[in-house]
């Protein structure tokens, strides 16, 4: 089991927060580029 | 004659695009060129480019440095400034002539001590354009000048750029009606209108919206 | 140069100039802090070098859209960039005529605000001091924002985005030299450090408000 | 072949579609491996749990720091050679930037909690990141409020030189203002003060990780961009047609 001892949850804040931040942009840069790529096949398939 | 201004397979560009491209001409003194085309084929970017105020894509611009005043769509007035001030201060900018013959010929000599806020939109047209008169430069780029202009103004404007012409100056306009300067050329940018850009012809691409061409 | 200069000084002191509206600001600012953290002198005392500050810095701010959008709106602009003088040199000519008609009215009024705000006596001339060389540098730097937001929807709460961060150095060695002299410490080295970021602005960032200037009238 | 190829758009999509997968994989495995390794080192005789954070508190400084280095490297190779790419490199950057920031700073924050006894303190090192936050901000909101695409770039990238001089400035401004109670580097080179290897391996791993997740989301992003203009470029074609 991993020690935290008295500061368990200052770790698991400091922890929940990046991955919270990192999954955030992460998720919003994938998404920029799903719909970049949607728009411009549909485009390029239309004319 | 001297030329006043030589311009060699100039395109220009607006909003990444190419308007105008393989624009060659030249003006001497004494001459006057009254551009023409479409709306939206470029002609304000032209006289822009001409001025210095953007960079051309292609193509070369020769002009003898300082010998180029702009006069676009505003007029650079002052509302709360006098017509005297508004007209002082530009003439101390460009170390022109001094302010009277402008006024006397533009007549505005009536209107000296009014301020520009509260003259007519026409007035302050001709206030725009005796600016031109007071920077002291051989070459005017001048776009749409007689907008809300009357037609004695008009006749009025036409007779002050034929005495700029006939002092050795040169002109080139951007205009749709006739200004009553017969001795005018015409210019028609329509078979200037910029194509598709080629891929193979090695051309610069005017900006990233031609980059994928 | 004299003629640009002129004519701005001419149109911020006019009818509608809007001559004044700051130094009506750095007022009510003032005012309002003692409201905010009660009438009490010796804590009034402690923080009126901060507070005189950030209320000339933000007096400052409020008149910088001024310097250069109502020229681009009604065409001048475009007219400067083709007269002979180079762009550059209007751009300081132009921070300058803001600097006289908001900074150096700024200076000459903070001490009055000083004794509002229970300022200790021996801080003033370090008030003066400090104003007086950092105002400049606030006005190139808004010049440079205003450059850069010019001509656009909204700029004005942009500006003062872009152009508070690059306030922080001038803000922190202002504040302190006052603070400092206020409590008798030496405040010659704040000084030294404003004076060298002042000049520094004054020198280089003409260059960067001119190229931002040129490409936003393209 | 020189590294300007790069610039061109076409050959930049073919380059990093290729690369993508590799810096996608390698993010996930060094990121996740080096916290996970982190997580199991044992506590600081001092601090306690809380030296767990430095994991991600000190790579995410790292990378705020030298996302806008690589920034303002990229604007001035827009604003010399006028490559478009490199212009939207730094657009794509940003945000990355920002985030990076963030977590130094929230991290710092509930890091400084219990080291200090309160979440903030105006300590010069967290005091010069929340500035650099703020540059980050100003920058991004520019490159939103400009339409044309070339003078965005330019102010932007007009900005980001002015920036960077002023929050060098104002690191050592804030310096001068207040001596703080953040610890030195924590990599000092310095023999004596170097941390103990069960923490520095993890360390460096998580490093190696922020690092690749910054390229992975630099060049999805940065294909992002490209995309959007390519769309836009045909769209300003067909409105003239």
């Amino acid at each position: 089991m991993i020690e935290l001892g008295k500061y368990a949850g200052t770790v698991a804040a400091a922890y929940g927060a990046s991955v919270l931040l990192l999954a955030g942009v992460i998720l919003q840069t994938i998404r920029a580029n799903a719909r970049a790529r949607r728009e411009l096949e549909e485009h390029e398939n239309r004319g | 004659m001297t030329t006043r201004l030589a311009v060699r397979d100039l395109a220009v560009a607006r909003g990444g695009l190419r308007a105008v491209e393989g624009l060659s001409f030249s003006l001497s003194a004494g001459q006057a060129l009254v551009l023409r085309g479409p709306n939206g084929i470029g002609k304000t970017t032209v006289l822009r480019t001409l001025a210095g105020l953007q960079p051309a894509v292609s193509g070369e611009v020769e002009a003898p440095a300082e010998s180029l005043a702009y006069a676009g769509h505003a007029d650079g007035l002052k509302s709360a400034l006098s017509v005297t001030e508004n007209l002082r201060f530009w003439s101390d900018v460009f170390g022109g002539p001094g302010i009277d013959a402008a006024l006397e010929r533009m007549n505005l000599r009536e209107l000296a001590l009014r301020p520009a806020h509260a003259l007519s939109a026409g007035q302050k047209r001709r206030l725009g354009l005796a600016r031109l008169m007071v920077t002291g430069r051989p070459v005017w780029l001048l776009d749409e000048p007689t907008v809300s202009l009357d037609t004695a103004s008009v006749a009025l404007f036409a007779s002050v750029l034929r005495d700029h012409l006939g002092q050795g100056g040169a002109a080139l306009i951007a205009t749709h009606i006739d200004l009553g300067l017969p001795e005018a050329e015409i210019l028609d940018l329509t078979p200037y209108r910029a194509g598709p850009a080629r891929r193979d012809s090695g051309m610069r691409p005017a900006g990233f919206n031609e980059a994928f061409a | 140069m004299k003629a640009l200069l002129m004519r701005d000084l001419r149109l911020a002191t006019r009818a509608g100039g809007g001559f004044g509206l700051a130094l009506a600001f750095f007022l009510i600012v003032c005012t309002l802090v003692p409201f905010g953290v009660g009438p009490e002198g010796g804590q009034l005392s402690r923080i009126a070098p901060g507070i005189l500050w950030v209320g000339a810095l933000l007096a400052c701010l409020l008149s910088l859209d001024r310097i250069f959008a109502l020229d681009f709106e009604d065409g001048s602009l475009d007219l400067l960039a083709t007269a002979p003088l180079p762009l550059e040199g209007a751009v300081a000519i132009k921070a300058l005529a803001h600097w006289l008609t908001t900074g150096l009215p700024l200076v000459i009024f903070a001490p009055v605000l000083g004794v509002l705000l229970h300022l200790p006596s021996p801080a003033y001339p370090w008030l003066l001091a400090s104003l007086a060389l950092g105002t400049p540098a606030l006005s190139m730097l808004g010049a440079f924002g205003a450059a850069v937001t010019v001509g656009l929807r909204r700029g004005g709460l942009l500006m003062s985005l872009l152009v508070l961060p690059l306030y922080v150095p001038t803000l922190i060695f202002g504040a302190e030299a006052v603070r400092r002299g206020a409590s008798g410490a030496d405040p010659v080295t704040s000084l030294v450090f404003l004076a060298a970021i002042t000049l520094g602005v004054l020198a280089l960032v003409p260059f960067a408000s001119a190229a931002a200037l040129r490409v936003n009238l393209r | 072949m020189s590294i300007w190829e790069y610039a061109n758009p076409v050959k930049f999509m073919r380059t990093s579609g290729a690369v993508l997968p590799w810096a996608v994989a390698g993010a996930a495995i060094c990121t996740v491996a080096g916290l996970v390794w982190g997580f199991l080192t044992p506590l600081d005789y001092k601090q306690g749990a809380t030296v767990k954070i430095i994991f991600l508190h000190v790579p995410a400084a790292l990378m705020a720091i030298n996302i806008w280095l690589m920034m303002l490297v990229t604007s001035l190779i827009w604003l010399i050679r006028r490559h478009h790419v490199s212009a939207l490199a730094a657009k794509a950057a940003a945000p990355v930037g920002a985030v990076m920031t963030l977590i130094a700073l929230i991290t710092g924050a509930i890091w400084g909690q219990p080291m200090w006894g309160t979440w903030w303190e105006w300590d010069p090192r967290l005091t010069s990141f929340l500035i650099l936050f703020l540059f980050y901000l100003g920058y991004m909101a520019l490159w939103e409020a400009v339409e044309n695409p070339d003078s965005a770039a330019d102010l932007t990238s007009v900005l980001c030189l002015v920036g960077s001089v002023f929050a060098l400035l104002s690191r050592y401004a804030v310096n001068f203002w207040n001596q703080g109670l953040h610890q030195g580097a924590s990599l000092s080179l310095a023999p004596g003060e170097r941390m103990a290897a069960v923490y520095r391996y993890p360390l460096y791993l998580t490093m190696a990780g922020f690092f690749l997740l910054f390229v992975a989301l630099l060049l999805i992003r940065t294909r992002t961009e490209i995309r959007r203009r390519r769309l836009a470029a045909l769209l300003a074609r067909e409105m003239r047609k």
